[in-house]
C-alpha cells in the first residue's frame, strides 16, 4: 500500500477537520457556524475512508452531512435570534468553557499517549465483507445494547413530539361579520391528502 | 369504520387515485401526438384578421372626387371620449375639407365611437395592428398617415378642395357681381324712376343726393 | 373519436413526426453499429491511461461533468419542446433547426447576463449555494454505472453512497433559500429540504428491498445479477409497487410537479432560487437536470435491467431507458396539478414510508424462503 | 437554562403576496402573516389598478362612457358594457329592439364562455397543471375570433351600446359559431377528464375555502361564488333582462361552498351558456339592433340601477342624472370587490399554498375592483 498519499490525505483531511471545526465556534452567524459543520463532518467521513472504514465513511455521509446537519440548521433557521447577525460573540462562560475543553482535551491526549495500542500492519478484512460483519455483529453479539440504543432513540423522539405538541395559538380575532360562520377547523373536513 | 375497511379504502383510493391521472396523461398524450399544434410564429407568420377588426384608422380616399371624404365637421372630433383627434378645417360648406387631422392614438381606445359618428363616411379602421413604437410622438398620427394613398392624395384633396373652393369663390364672385349689377340696375332703374316722380311732383325741387350709383358697393 | 374532430393534425406535422422517427432510427442502427467499430485502436490509448491512476481518474470526471452538460443542454431543450408539443405549442423553434439551439442561445445569454446579488443577502452562502447543489449532484453520477466499462467509480457501497451524496444536495438549496434573504426563497428552501428528507426514507427502503433481493450495494453487481431477467420481471409483485414507490419519491426527490413545491412558481414565484441569475441559475438548472439523470438511470439500473438488453450496444439500452423514465417524469409533470406541502407530507409518512416498510418485510422474507 | 416553549415557537413572518406576483391575478396586494405556512391573518391591498373610470365618465356625455366600461372586467368588457348600457336605456326611457335584444345576450353568453375558459386556464396553473392553461386559451382564442369578426376586437369590444348593437352579425357567423360550440362539448369533457376527477385537483379543492351559505350572504358574495355556497342567485332568473325569461338553462348550484363547488360551477355555467347561445341563434328574430338615441342626448332628471350577471356575479350600475348631457354620478357594483373582502374571513387557518386556490377560485379581476 502506498503511504504517502494516504498520509497526505490524512494529515489535509484533519486540517480541514480542525479548522472548519474551529470555524464553527468563531463564526459571527449562527447559521454559518452551521455550514462550517459541512466540511468538518466531510472531513471526518474522509478520515474514515483513509482507514478503509467503507461502510462508516458512507454512513457519516448520510447521517451526519446529509440528514443531522440539514436539521440543526433546520432547527436554526427557525428560531428568532438566527435571524439577526449580530448574535453576541463573547460570553461570561467562555473562560469555563475553554478550562473544562482544555482539560478535557488533555487527558485524551494522555490516554492517548500512555496507551499501549495493539498497531497492525494487517490489511483490514475485504471490503465488501465489512459491512457484512458489522450488520452481524450488530444483531448478533451486540444486539442488546444495539435495541437499547433504539429503545432510547423511540423515548427521545416521543419526548420530543411531546414537547413539540404545544396547543396552536387561537386564531387571530376573526373580522367582523365573521361569527355567522363555523370556525375554519370545523368546517373543513378532514385534510383531504392523498392517504 | 373498522380497521380492514379502512385499508380497503386507502388500497381502493390508490387505484382510484392512479385511475385518474393516467385518465389525465392519456388526454396530455393524445394531445401530444394527434392534435394540431396552434402556435402562430408571429412575427414570421402574421395573423388572418376579420373585416371588421379594428386597427389603424385611414382615412379613405374618393378616386371620384379626387379628394378626402372628411368635410371637416367635427362630428368625430365630439364624439371622442379621450380627444384623440384635432383637425383644421379647408374651407366650409359643400366643398369643405380638412388639411390637417391628427390622431393621438396614444389615447385612443379604439372604440369605435368616431366612425359611427361620421355621417360621410370618412373614417375607417383598417387592419394595420402593429402599432406600438418606442416613441411617444410616434403615435401621433397626421393626415399623411392616415390618409389612403398618403402624402399624394392629401396633396390632391388640398388641390381639389382649395380649386373647388376658388371655383366656388369665382362662382359666388361672378354671382354676387351679377347680383349687384342687376341690383344696381333696379336701383338706377328706381332712382330715375323716382325722379321723374320727384320731376313730375316738384319739378323745382333741388337734386337730393342722385344716388351714389358709381360708388355702390358690387 | 372525437379529438380527431377537434383539431385534427394538419399534414405537415405528420410529415414532422415522420421525419423525427427516421431520425431517432437512424441514430438507433448507427449505436447498433457501434460495436463494430475498431475500438480496440484506442487501446494505447487506455493502456496509457490505466496505468496512471491519478489521471485516469481526473480524465473520467472531466469526461462524466462535460458529458452531463451536454446532455442537460439536450434535456432542456428536449423538454421543453416535449412540454410544448403537450401543450398544443410548438415549443422552441427559433434558434436553429426547430430550435435545437436554443438552450445553447440561453446558455450564453446566462453567462452575458449581470450577476445580481440582493443587498441584503448573506453573500458568502448565496454564492456558496450553487456549488453545494451542484457537487453532489454530479458526484452521485460517479457512481452510476453507464454500462459494464463505463462507471466513473465502481464502489461496492455505490448505492448506498449515492443515496447520501444526493442528500447533501439539501445542504446547498438550504443556503440558497437562507442567502438569497428573501422570503419566498426561504419557505422554499424549507419545503425542499424537509420534503427532500422525508422522502429519502421511503427510496433507501426500497432501494434496501432491490439491495436485498440482489445482495449486494454495488450497482454495477445490482445490474450484473438481473442478466436473465429484469428486476421488475423478475419478482413483480415486490418490485411493481416498489418501483412506483421509487418514481414518487424521484419526482420529489428532483422537485417536479406534482412534488414541485420547493419552486411552485404560483405560491413562491420560484422558491429557493429566485434571487439568482445569469451563470448561479444555469448552474441550479443544470443540477436539477443533473438529478434527473441520475434518479432516471438508478431506477433503470435497479427495477428495469440497467444496460442489459438485446441488439443494442449496452450504454444505448441504458441511455434508452434513462431517457423513457425522464420522459414520464416530464409527462407526469406537466399532467398532474401540485399537492399542498402537508398532503405531500401526509402522502410520504402515511403511505410511502409504511409500504416502502411492508415491502421491505416481504422482500426479506421472499430472500430467507 | 431557562428554555421554555414560548421562547422556541418561531417567529410570524409577515409575506408581501402581490402586487407583484405571479398569481394573483393583476394588481392585488396580500399582507400575509404567517406562521410556518399557515395564515394567521390577511389583508388585501387595492387601489394599485385605481384610474379614476367612475369620475372620468361624469365627466363625459353618457355614450361616451360605453367604452371605459371594457376597462372594468376586462375579461368580459361585453358584460360591463351590457351594466351600463342598461342603466342608460333606463333613465332616458329607451326600447331596445328585439334583435338587438338577443345579439346582446347572444354575444354575453359568448364573452361568459371566454371569461370562464380564463377562470379555469388560471385557476388550474395556480394549482400547478400548466397544461390546462394552454388548452383553456386555445379553445377561447377561437371564441375571440368569433367575437372579433363580430366587434372587429379581442380585448375590448365597447360593442354593446345604449340602445342596442351597433351592427349586426357578420356573415356566416352563426355556423362559425354552431360549429364552434359542437366541438366545445368535447373540449369541456376533455377538461374534465384532465381535472375534475384528478386525485390531486379534487385534494386540493375539495373542502378548502369554504365559504357558508350565511357568510355568502352577510359578505354580498354573488354570482358562482353564492351559487357555490347552496345560494340560488342568479339575476338572470331573479331580475331577468333582455330576453333571458325566453331563455331555457339551468343555474348551476352546489352546497360545499369550497373551491370545488365554485369551480364546478363555473364548468356547468359554460355548458349553460352554450345553450343560452344555441337557443338565441335558433330564436333571433330579424329586425333592428338598436334603437335610435338622439343626437344630443338629455335623459330627464333622476336615477336609473341596473342589475346584470356578468361571469364574476352581480355586476349593476348605478347612474343619476341632473337632465343635463354628463351624469352626475355612475357607480358600479363590482362583484369581485365583494368577493375580496371575503379573503380575510377565509384565509386564516389555511396553508399558503391554499391562498392561491382560493383566490383563483374567487376569480376577481382587479381592473373592477379598483376601477
Amino acid at each position: 500500500m502506498n503511504t504517502l498519499p494516504v498520509q497526505i490525505a490524512f494529515y489535509s483531511l484533519a486540517a480541514l477537520t480542525l479548522i472548519s471545526a474551529a470555524y464553527v465556534v468563531r463564526a459571527r452567524s449562527i447559521i454559518h457556524a452551521g455550514f462550517w459543520l459541512l466540511p468538518c463532518f466531510v472531513g471526518v467521513a474522509g478520515l474514515f475512508a483513509t482507514l478503509q472504514a467503507h461502510f462508516f465513511f458512507v454512513a457519516q455521509l448520510l447521517i451526519y452531512a446529509g440528514a443531522i446537519l440539514v436539521l440543526i440548521l433546520f432547527a436554526l433557521m427557525l428560531t428568532r435570534d438566527a435571524m439577526s447577525l449580530h448574535v453576541p460573540l463573547k460570553s461570561h462562560l467562555g473562560i469555563w468553557a475553554g478550562l473544562i475543553s482544555a482539560g478535557l482535551g488533555i487527558s485524551a491526549s494522555l490516554v492517548l499517549a500512555r496507551q499501549s495500542w495493539s498497531v497492525t500492519t494487517a490489511h483490514p478484512a475485504g471490503p465488501a465483507r465489512q459491512a457484512e460483519a458489522l450488520g452481524e455483529a450488530l444483531i448478533g453479539l451486540y444486539a442488546v445494547p444495539f435495541e437499547v440504543a433504539s429503545l432510547l432513540l423511540l423515548s427521545a423522539l416521543i419526548g420530543a413530539v411531546v414537547l413539540a405538541k404545544v396547543e396552536r395559538a387561537p386564531a387571530p380575532e376573526p373580522p367582523p361579520l365573521a361569527d355567522t360562520l363555523p370556525e375554519p377547523e370545523e368546517t373543513r373536513k378532514e385534510p383531504v391528502g392523498v392517504e | 369504520m373498522s380497521a380492514t375497511d379502512r385499508k380497503v379504502n386507502v388500497l381502493l383510493d390508490i387505484l382510484i387515485s392512479l385511475r385518474s391521472f393516467l385518465k389525465g396523461m392519456w388526454v396530455t398524450a393524445t394531445n401530444l401526438v394527434a392534435r394540431e399544434k396552434v402556435t402562430l410564429q408571429y412575427p414570421y407568420e402574421k395573423p388572418q384578421v376579420s373585416p371588421r377588426y379594428r386597427g389603424l384608422f385611414y382615412l379613405p380616399f374618393n378616386e371620384k372626387e379626387q379628394r378626402l371624404n372628411c368635410t371637416g365637421c367635427t362630428l368625430c372630433e365630439q364624439a371622442c371620449p379621450t380627444k384623440v383627434i384635432s383637425m383644421t378645417k379647408l374651407g366650409a360648406g359643400k366643398h369643405g375639407g380638412v388639411s390637417e387631422f391628427n390622431m393621438d392614438l396614444g389615447r385612443c381606445m379604439f372604440c369605435n365611437l368616431c366612425i359611427e359618428a361620421c355621417p360621410f363616411d370618412a373614417i375607417y379602421m383598417g387592419s394595420a395592428y402593429e402599432l406600438a413604437s418606442y416613441d411617444r410622438d410616434a403615435s401621433v398620427f397626421r393626415i399623411e398617415d392616415l390618409a389612403q394613398g398618403g402624402k399624394r392624395s392629401v396633396e390632391i384633396n388640398i388641390k381639389t378642395i382649395s380649386e373647388a373652393l376658388a371655383e366656388e369663390e369665382k362662382a359666388k364672385a361672378a354671382k354676387a357681381k351679377a347680383a349687384a349689377e342687376a341690383k344696381s340696375a333696379a336701383d338706377a332703374k328706381a332712382a330715375s324712376a323716382a325722379e321723374e316722380r320727384q320731376a313730375a311732383e316738384k319739378p323745382a325741387a333741388s337734386e337730393p343726393a342722385p344716388s351714389a350709383s358709381p360708388e355702390s358697393p358690387a | 373519436m372525437s379529438m380527431q374532430r377537434l383539431h385534427p393534425r394538419s399534414a405537415s406535422q405528420a410529415r414532422e413526426i415522420l421525419i423525427g422517427v427516421v431520425i431517432a432510427a437512424l441514430i438507433l442502427a448507427a449505436l447498433s453499429a457501434t460495436p463494430l467499430l475498431p475500438w480496440h485502436l484506442l487501446d494505447p490509448i487506455r493502456a496509457y491511461f490505466y496505468e496512471r491512476p491519478l489521471l485516469n481518474n481526473l480524465a473520467k470526471a472531466v469526461l462524466l461533468v462535460s458529458f452531463m452538460a451536454v446532455q442537460c443542454l439536450f434535456l432542456i431543450w428536449m423538454e421543453r419542446k416535449f412540454a410544448g408539443w403537450l401543450q398544443a405549442r410548438l415549443g422552441p423553434m427559433h434558434v436553429g433547426w426547430k430550435g435545437v439551439l436554443q438552450t445553447f442561445a440561453d446558455a450564453i445569454k446566462l453567462l452575458l447576463k449581470e450577476d445580481i446579488i440582493p443587498a441584503l443577502a448573506d453573500k458568502p452562502m448565496f454564492r456558496l449555494a450553487p456549488y453545494l447543489v451542484f457537487v453532489p449532484a454530479m458526484l452521485t453520477l460517479m457512481v452510476l454505472p453507464f454500462s459494464p466499462n463505463l462507471v466513473g467509480f465502481d464502489y461496492h457501497l455505490g448505492a448506498l453512497f449515492a443515496l447520501s451524496i444526493s442528500t447533501t444536495g439539501a445542504l446547498g438549496i438550504l443556503a440558497a433559500g437562507w442567502g438569497a434573504n428573501n422570503k419566498y426563497s426561504v419557505l422554499g428552501g424549507m419545503r425542499a429540504v424537509a420534503q427532500l428528507l422525508s422522502y429519502e426514507i421511503p427510496m433507501i427502503l426500497i432501494v434496501l428491498c432491490v439491495v436485498t433481493l440482489k445482495n449486494t450495494m454495488s450497482l454495477t453487481q445490482i445490474v450484473e445479477r438481473q442478466a436473465g431477467l429484469w428486476n421488475i420481471v423478475a419478482h413483480p409483485l415486490l418490485m411493481i409497487p416498489g418501483a412506483l414507490i421509487f418514481f414518487s419519491c424521484a419526482l420529489a426527490e428532483v422537485y417536479r410537479a406534482p412534488f414541485d413545491l420547493p419552486e411552485a412558481e404560483s405560491e413562491l414565484v420560484s422558491g429557493f432560487h429566485t434571487e439568482y441569475s445569469g451563470m448561479r441559475f444555469a448552474i441550479f438548472y443544470i443540477a436539477e437536470f443533473a438529478n434527473n439523470v441520475f434518479t432516471a438511470g438508478f431506477a433503470a439500473i435497479l427495477f428495469f435491467g440497467g444496460w442489459h438488453g438485446p441488439v443494442l450496444p449496452p450504454i444505448a439500452w441504458f441511455t434508452l431507458k434513462t431517457l423513457l423514465l425522464i420522459f414520464l417524469m416530464m409527462w407526469v409533470r406537466w399532467t398532474l396539478p401540485r399537492l399542498r406541502i402537508d398532503q405531500m407530507m401526509s402522502f410520504c409518512w402515511k403511505l410511502l414510508v409504511p409500504a416502502s416498510l411492508i415491502l421491505f418485510c416481504l422482500t426479506a422474507l421472499s430472500v430467507v424462503w | 437554562m431557562t428554555l421554555t416553549t414560548t421562547e422556541i415557537t418561531s417567529p410570524g413572518m409577515t409575506l408581501n403576496m402581490g402586487p407583484q406576483h405571479p398569481s394573483t391575478h393583476g394588481v392585488l396586494r396580500l399582507v400575509v402573516e404567517l406562521d410556518g405556512e399557515i395564515i394567521q391573518s390577511c389583508r388585501p391591498v387595492i387601489g394599485y389598478l385605481h384610474r379614476g373610470l367612475e369620475k372620468m365618465m361624469e365627466a363625459r356625455p353618457y355614450r361616451h362612457n360605453v367604452p371605459f366600461t371594457d376597462r372594468l372586467d376586462y375579461l368580459a368588457s361585453l358584460n360591463s358594457n351590457l351594466a351600463i348600457a342598461q342603466a342608460i336605456e333606463r333613465i332616458g326611457n329607451v326600447t331596445v329592439p328585439e334583435r338587438g335584444q338577443y345579439l346582446r345576450v347572444l354575444l354575453c353568453e359568448i364573452n361568459r364562455l371566454a371569461s370562464h375558459l380564463v377562470f379555469l386556464g388560471t385557476f388550474a396553473t395556480d394549482l400547478g397543471a400548466t397544461t390546462v392553461f394552454l388548452y383553456s386559451f386555445r379553445e377561447r382564442e377561437r371564441i375571440l375570433d368569433l367575437l372579433e369578426a363580430m366587434t372587429g376586437a379581442r380585448l375590448t369590444y365597447n360593442w354593446i351600446r345604449a340602445g342596442g348593437v351597433p351592427t349586426d352579425l357578420p356573415e356566416g357567423f352563426g355556423e362559425r359559431l354552431t360549429a364552434f360550440l359542437d366541438e366545445f362539448q368535447f373540449a369541456l369533457d376533455e377538461y374534465d377528464r384532465l381535472l375534475t376527477g384528478n386525485r390531486i385537483f379534487r385534494a386540493r379543492c375539495e373542502g378548502i375555502g369554504v365559504i357558508s351559505r350565511e357568510m355568502a350572504v352577510a359578505y354580498g358574495a354573488s354570482g358562482p361564488v353564492a351559487r357555490g355556497s347552496g345560494i340560488a342567485y342568479d339575476i338572470r332568473k331573479v331580475a331577468p333582462y333582455d330576453v333571458y325569461d325566453r331563455m331555457e338553462f339551468d343555474v348551476p348550484v352546489y352546497t360545499e361552498g369550497d373551491c370545488m363547488a365554485r369551480y364546478r360551477v363555473r364548468v356547468e355555467e359554460m355548458r349553460q351558456s352554450a345553450r343560452i347561445i344555441r337557443q338565441c341563434l335558433r330564436e333571433m328574430p330579424e329586425g333592428e339592433t338598436m334603437a335610435k338615441l338622439p343626437k344630443i342626448f338629455k335623459p330627464p332628471p333622476g336615477e336609473a340601477y341596473s342589475r346584470t350577471e356578468s361571469p364574476r356575479g352581480e355586476l349593476s350600475c348605478y347612474l343619476s342624472s341632473d337632465g343635463s348631457m354628463n351624469p352626475t354620478r355612475v357607480h358600479f357594483r363590482a362583484p369581485s370587490f365583494f368577493h375580496l373582502g371575503l379573503l380575510p374571513a377565509m384565509l386564516p387557518g389555511v396553508k399558503v399554498a391554499d391562498v392561491i386556490a382560493i383566490l383563483g377560485s374567487l376569480d376577481t379581476v382587479l381592473g373592477e375592483v379598483d376601477r
